[in-house]
């Protein structure tokens, strides 16, 4: 395990950036999102939770898939994809444990058959280094997907104190990353490691939302689920808005788009939302037509759907997003506790 | 506030025993003291998780929308504010004045628990608020904070009293207050284009586009959005260039100008934290100084500026001379 | 898949000179859609439009696109064009490459380029054209004239003799306006009551024709062939239909001191009146003002003396409510106040009089029974000066900027008569210049000079004041290059005209066009100049534009040629480029309604599907497309953008933004 | 534009001018027909009135690359649909005042009332305008960089 002291994080980044981009908590306006470092970029290591999730780095909110270049009435269609050799490498930093774990869970969709090449040509260059949780809040529920939030995985994961980020690389990638910051990075910090990591755990244990039961969401019960009437209820202040599943870090929704250039059209994809009204809007119609069926397909998917997919992992992993930002207070843990299990009560 | 919430509650119950209203729109608790969500109640038994507190910010005219065209009549209770956007929908014939009963209760201005949290106050388990203190309790240990640091933006400069009641609950009137809510439009107004252009791409370059401001909006009570509907040519679901950030929050301040109450709703609930409502509040400081101090939602009657004229109107280039004034 | 045409003019050498046109042909070929494109020397000709017409048989073309001049020019021609080969006259967009072009621009190379941007932006609209069809409405067989001056007179006369019924309205107690107030006319110098009063007591006795004498227009709704007009008939306090005119009542009358509008306030009248001898109807009215039973409650003196029992001090405003399928205005004119000439010093000496007054003086049923005397002593005045261009021409602000067209013939003929009358009588004229255009006019003009011996000078008038009795009249003699002084006894302004002000809110309530000086606005000067631009509105006499009487007979008769022409339809074709709801889209708020200047749009509550079986009764918009003139108010004001406008499209002008953009 | 392009000269805005058909595209054509000059840059889209001109068309030419958006109505009093420029003018007043307060340039948008019978002015407004905004530079602010993509 190596640390290095806070004052030289700068460094930190600026050696990173030398080879690769880095992708990192920065500040801007008065809120922390992922973004591309650069000099004079006020990076917020510290701060919980991120307004968006990293997510963005492998599925950015927009992203050219194709063009169409015309001329008079001749087409050519232009694979952008041509273009992904000559991107840069990326370090992602500083991701928490429960985003960690949601870029798992996003892997399982698009590095599952189909593959889609535009995520797993950002996620094959990309080395990310996770940071564990110091001061995990009220609305944070890891604890209840398996998540250990003083010890995420990655390439590279990391502790931060008062003085040092700790850090210890997982995996080939984050040997060769360890290697090229090595100059900067100095031996130790075990102990103040384990000593942060079972401090954090106990906050952990305290929690209010770390016991809830997720019993009830299984496959069987599947029908039973999608029928219960509490849905109406739970779902009436929904204003529809996109918020919950724009600051998820496992939503992967999108859409697919054009845009007319001068030169063409641009083809893109960009993130949708089943809360949005016309999300299911096909030719032959709409086939949600309430905010109830929309609001329930979010939850089912997170809860039932997709683990009866992808061997029981949930779709969610407790980030408590949606918990600080639905402008209505609606949310996950309200849907778990409704009609997640017995011990909920 | 525990006193107005009982006093809300027992007529929330009469009513609904009585069989006047078929449902009561309110709030109901949430999972902490600070999380309450906007409710329909449809039986006394369901009132069990009724509440109203320092948190329940949220606007629940628009709700109505829907609600009042259900069969009977619907009981709601609104703040000063929220009574702007009521009478408003009203005029704008989205609600059926006669099918809702209007409880005007008082507020006193709401809290914001992320600029709470933002003091550094965190794993909240309860709150009181005496005056102008704002004690609360945290797994941590106690914390005092000064409520005006704390309260929801939209209430900071807020000086709006009731304008639609069929009867009211309030103990106690807020006093009126020596405030200019336009202050800081005058503080961008007064920057150079450069500053100002800098300051707007700073802020609406966090934009994720969740529509959360469009869709809490009471003036946006569009059945389609235009930015839903493919066939406007300015749809889109996400903001693919900076133009589209700018394009969004543009159209939309139009759409609304002259129909914004400025309750403030937008800034509320954007995760970024947009000050959105200094967009709608330039349209209005505009439409006071140029065509006369006009409220929107004061009335259920009458044209908006915007579809209203005077033939002496002030020329677009006149307001740029500063001759308009 | 669309097939676009695109058709390229040269306009001979106009469009062809600076733009390289075979060029244009060549380079917009290769567009998307674009399956024919040519160029022709002038595609507005016969040869031109066969064409048209050929290319779009033989290629099945499903739109067209004319590069050739402004399509306010030629645009109905293409239209018409397309049409008899078989397509939507509305798939027809005209690229203006001349007036926005070619005229313009010099460089060969840069018009050539913006031409061809041109044409694109208009296939981009094209391609987003639908075809429209033009709706039906029905005509109401009865045309409303307001204003019982010769223009009305002569409109509704023509018009009731094709047969058709005719409302006159006039806002004074008798038809005849300012015709009759006239003594003679040019270049003729007939009588002026001799040749008027015929017609109006042909109005009068015509079965097809009502005249709403004492009447005003409140207020007008709908349409083209069937305008909703409501018309105060205001209170007379005489019972029209018992009143015998016997005139007894003006004898009794003991209230004698109200001013005689008719014979321009220089006499006086009783408060009980007929305007003057021959006035249709022939029906007393009370001016309220100057009545004492009115006024006092007590006299009632005309009540008791009226044989048939016809006055009634209570009677109110009535409104009566009809139906018209055309309006013809023809309100009229006023002269001007001269108050603002200070330097004639009208306001000052009783014999500084305006041209209509000599009129009235000059007039045997006049307040001096035609004899010519000055109104401060009733003498015979020796020397006459007239000043010409009193406030016409007058670009200080004070007056008017235009030439009121015939002061100098009236000026002229007063002259004459003056000297034929009195030859003892010395007459200057002082003008700027003599405009004398129209059949015999200038002859008259050189016989007052020539024969009569009237003194003609160029010149203005710096000031006119009273010294010792008399009139001095100080100008400047441009000929002879001095200034001089006339001493006179009466001096004479030929006021300029202005139209009657009533008129503004018979424009407002039209919705038809006025101009700066308040003249009602043609819809175009030279091939539409008796019609407004509103539909079904037509405009005769000095309204529209300074005329005199053969000119004011001419446009009335040609309105009522116009109006002939619409109401022997029996249905009209209208306007498709109007707004349209997108009902599923529309939330009835009713933004929309409060700008629309027509009213054109109301709410009607309609049952929508939601789907899952449910349904909900929503408020939503409903556009009259009769009554919409297509002016799109109302599409900006919609923010879902339910609103939109037929032929010019949301998505069609953003199409179009784009191609304009993309250079 | 590749057959009838010239090699990349000076900066020269592109101005998109909205018309109304009654007073300004008159205004226009009279310009025309009396040979009175303006830069090619001009172009004109005609609609019926400038009431129909909203805020989405303007907003469209800046994403699009446009450098200046003119809007051309009757005089105030003047408009064939009677009330319509009245809509036009408080409409814009706000809009220009609202650009400006997001930060774009004042100078790239402009009102102006053209009659039919102003063939001069009309010229001369666009002349003036061109300048104005060439003075300006390219908009860089409320443009749409997608469009431009490729080129």
């Amino acid at each position: 395990m190596y640390r290095i002291s806070k004052e030289k994080l700068n460094d930190l980044y600026a050696k990173i950036n030398e080879t690769s981009g880095l992708y990192i908590p920065v500040k801007r306006a008065g809120e922390v999102n992922y973004a591309v470092w650069g000099e004079g970029k006020e990076v917020s290591l510290e701060t919980l939770k991120t307004v968006k999730s990293p997510k963005s780095m492998f599925f950015p909110q927009t992203e050219n898939m194709m063009k169409f270049k015309t001329d008079g009435k001749n087409i050519e269609v232009i694979d952008v994809r041509e273009q992904f050799d000559e991107r840069r490498p990326f370090v992602l930093f500083g991701v928490k444990a429960c985003d960690y774990k949601a870029i798992e869970v996003l892997d399982k969709v698009f590095l599952g058959d189909p593959v889609d090449s535009y995520y797993k040509m950002r996620r094959e260059t990309t080395t990310i280094v996770t940071l564990a949780c110091s001061r995990p809040e009220e609305s944070c529920f890891c604890k209840v997907f398996d998540v250990d939030a003083t010890a995420p995985q990655g390439d590279v994961t990391t502790w931060l104190d008062a003085e040092y980020l700790y850090w210890q690389a997982n995996t080939e990638k984050g040997e060769a990353l360890t290697a090229l910051v090595q100059e900067l990075l100095e031996e130790g910090g075990e102990t103040e490691v384990a000593t942060q990591q079972a401090q954090t755990k106990a906050v952990i244990e305290r929690l209010p939302f770390s016991n809830l039961d997720l019993s009830r969401f299984t496959p069987e019960n599947l029908n039973a689920l999608f029928n219960e009437k509490e849905w109406e209820e739970m779902s009436e202040a929904c204003l529809g808005c996109g918020t919950c599943t724009f600051v998820c870090p496992t939503c992967q929704c999108f859409d697919i788009r054009d845009f007319k250039t001068n030169e063409g059209v641009i083809r893109y994809r960009c993130w949708d939302s089943c809360m949005y009204s016309d999300f299911t809007l096909m030719a032959h119609g709409n086939s949600r037509t309430t905010q109830m069926q929309r609001f329930r397909q979010r939850f089912m998917h997170k809860l039932v759907y997709y683990p009866s997919q992808y061997d029981g992992t949930y779709s969610c992993v407790g980030c408590g997003r949606c918990v600080n930002k639905c402008p209505q207070n609606l949310n996950i843990v309200k849907v778990i506790k409704t009609l997640g299990g017995k011990n909920n009560d | 506030m525990k006193e107005v919430e009982m006093k809300m509650l027992e007529r929330a119950k009469a009513l609904l025993e009585s069989g006047e209203v078929a449902r009561v729109v309110a709030w109901k608790k949430g999972d902490f003291c600070f999380d309450p969500s906007p409710a329909v109640f449809e039986s006394v038994e369901e009132l069990d998780t009724f509440v109203y507190d320092w948190f329940c910010g949220a606007n629940l005219s628009k709700y109505l929308i829907q609600i009042a065209k259900k069969e009977g009549k619907t009981a709601v209770f609104l703040k000063p504010c929220d009574t702007y956007s009521f009478n408003q929908l009203v005029k704008e014939h989205r609600i059926d004045r006669e099918k809702v009963y209007v409880i005007a209760v008082e507020c006193l201005a709401k809290l914001d628990v992320e600029k709470m949290k933002a003091k550094g106050v965190s794993m909240i388990e309860s709150v009181e608020v005496v005056d102008k203190d704002v004690h609360v309790k945290t797994a941590y240990g106690e914390e005092t904070l000064y409520k005006p640091d704390v309260v929801l933006t939209k209430c900071e400069t807020c000086n709006k009293t009731h304008q639609a009641k069929d009867e009211e609950i309030i103990l106690h009137e807020r006093p009126e207050r020596d405030v200019n809510r336009f202050a800081e439009v005058e503080k961008l107004e007064a920057m150079t284009e450069d500053e100002r252009f800098a300051f707007w791409r700073n802020q609406l370059s966090k934009c994720i586009r969740c529509n959360a401001c469009r869709n809490v909006c009471p003036a946006c009570s569009c059945v389609k959005c235009v930015f839903d509907n493919p066939a406007s040519g300015i749809s889109a679901k996400a903001n693919d260039d900076q133009f589209e950030e700018q394009l969004f929050h543009i159209i939309r301040a139009f759409h609304v100008a002259g129909r914004c109450t400025d309750c403030g709703e937008c800034s509320r609930v954007c995760p970024q934290n947009i000050p959105l409502h200094l967009l709608n509040r330039k349209f209005i400081k505009d439409i006071d100084g140029l065509y006369g101090e006009f409220q929107a939602g004061e009335t259920t009657e009458g044209k908006t500026p915007l579809t209203s004229f005077t033939e002496g109107d002030v020329e677009p280039k006149d307001v740029f001379n500063g001759e308009a004034k | 898949m669309q097939r676009i045409g695109v058709f390229i003019c040269w306009c001979g050498s106009n469009i062809a000179a600076t733009v390289d046109v075979e060029k244009v042909a060549e380079v917009i070929k290769s567009e998307p859609g674009v399956v024919y494109a040519a160029n022709y020397q002038y595609m507005c000709s016969e040869n031109g439009q066969q064409l048209v017409k050929q290319a779009i048989k033989e290629h099945n073309l499903t739109g067209i696109v004319i590069g050739a001049c402004s399509p306010r020019m030629h645009e109905a021609t293409f239209r018409k064009a397309a049409e008899a080969a078989g397509l939507n006259p509305y798939m027809v967009e005209v690229a203006n490459i001349r007036e926005h072009c070619s005229w313009i621009h010099k460089d060969m190379e840069e018009a050539t380029e913006k031409a061809v941007i041109l044409v694109r932006t208009a296939i981009a609209k094209v391609k987003l054209n639908a075809p429209l069809m033009a709706g039906e409405s029905p005509v109401v067989k009865r045309a409303l004239v307001i204003g019982g001056g010769i223009a009305g007179i002569q409109a509704a006369l023509d018009i009731a003799d094709a047969g058709f019924e005719v409302d006159i309205v006039e806002k004074n107690a008798t038809i005849g306006g300012r015709m009759a107030q006239i003594d003679k006319t040019f270049p003729t110098l007939d009588c002026s009551a001799c040749i008027l009063t015929p017609k109006m007591v042909d109005c009068a006795q015509h079965e097809k024709i009502d005249i709403l004498s004492y009447s005003e227009v409140e207020d007008v709704k709908g349409f083209v062939g069937n305008f909703n007009v409501k018309i105060r008939r205001k209170a007379r306090f005489v019972d029209e239909t018992k009143c015998t005119g016997c005139k007894i009542c003006m004898e009794k009358c003991p209230s004698k001191k109200g001013l005689n509008e008719f014979n321009m306030n220089l006499n006086t009248r009783p408060a009980i009146y007929i305007p003057f001898a021959q006035a249709i109807p022939n029906v007393a009215v009370i001016d309220p003002t100057q009545c004492i039973k009115m006024k006092t409650g007590k006299c009632g003196i005309c009540q008791k003396f009226c044989g048939v029992g016809a006055i009634d001090y209570e009677q109110k405003d009535t409104f009566i409510e009809r139906q018209y399928g055309a309006i013809v205005v023809a309100t009229g004119f006023k002269p001007i106040s001269v108050d603002n000439f200070n330097e004639y010093g009208y306001n000052d000496n009783k014999d500084v009089i305006t041209s209509l007054e000599l009129e009235r003086l000059m007039n045997a049923a006049g307040p001096t029974n035609g004899v010519l005397l000055r109104p401060s002593d009733g003498e015979h005045p020796k020397v006459i000066t007239f000043i010409q261009c009193v406030g016409s021409r007058d670009t200080s602000g004070c007056g008017k900027p235009y030439c009121s067209k015939i002061c100098c013939m009236y000026t002229a003929k007063h002259a004459m008569l003056i000297r034929e009358k009195y030859p003892d009588t010395e007459v200057h004229v002082f003008y700027i210049d003599v405009r004398t255009p129209g059949k015999n006019y200038d002859e008259f003009f050189r016989r007052a000079v020539e024969q009569y011996g009237v003194d003609y000078i160029k010149g203005m008038v710096g000031k006119v004041y009273n010294e010792n009795g008399k009139l001095m009249v100080q100008g400047s003699n441009l000929i002879d290059n001095e200034q001089i002084t006339i001493e006179s006894d009466l001096v004479v302004l030929a006021a300029a005209i202005e139209p009657e002000p009533s008129v503004r809110k018979i424009a407002t309530l039209l919705t038809a066009s006025i101009d700066t000086n308040n003249f009602l606005t043609e819809s175009h000067a030279k091939l539409r100049p008796v019609e407004s631009p509103t539909a079904g509105v037509y405009l005769a006499g000095v309204c529209q534009g300074p005329k005199d009487i053969p000119e004011t007979v001419s446009q009335a008769s040609a309105c009522a040629a116009k109006v002939i022409g619409l109401l022997v339809k029996d249905k009209l074709k209208t306007n498709p480029c109007v707004a349209t709801p997108d009902e599923t889209m529309c939330n009835g708020c009713s933004q929309c309604a409060n700008v629309c200047p027509y009213g054109a749009i109301t709410y009607v509550e309609k049952e929508f599907r939601l789907g899952g079986g449910k349904t909900e009764i929503r408020r939503v918009a409903s556009v009259n497309p009769a009554v919409c003139q297509g002016c799109g108010a109302c599409t900006v004001t919609c923010p879902s953008g339910a609103m939109d406008l037929k032929g010019f499209s949301s998505k069609q002008i953003m199409s179009e933004v784009e191609a304009i953009c993309k250079m | 534009m590749q057959d009838v392009s010239t090699e990349k000269k000076e900066f020269t805005p592109n101005i998109v001018a909205f018309c109304c058909n009654w007073c300004s595209y008159a205004g226009a054509d009279l310009a025309g027909s009396s040979r009175l000059t303006y830069p090619a840059n001009v172009k004109i889209i005609r609609v019926p009135c400038s009431c129909r001109v909203n805020p989405m068309f303007v907003l469209k030419a800046f994403q699009r690359g446009a450098d200046g958006v003119i809007l051309c109505g009757c005089h105030p009093g003047d408009c064939h649909y009677v009330t319509g420029n009245y809509y036009t003018r408080r409409r814009m007043a706000l809009l220009y005042s609202f650009l400006n307060y997001m930060g774009i340039e004042k100078e790239r948008t402009r009102v102006e009332w053209v009659s039919a019978a102003e063939g001069a002015r009309f010229a001369s407004v666009m002349n003036d305008f061109v300048k104005q905004v060439t003075e300006l530079g390219e908009n860089k602010r409320l443009t749409d960089l997608r469009v431009k993509e490729g080129e």
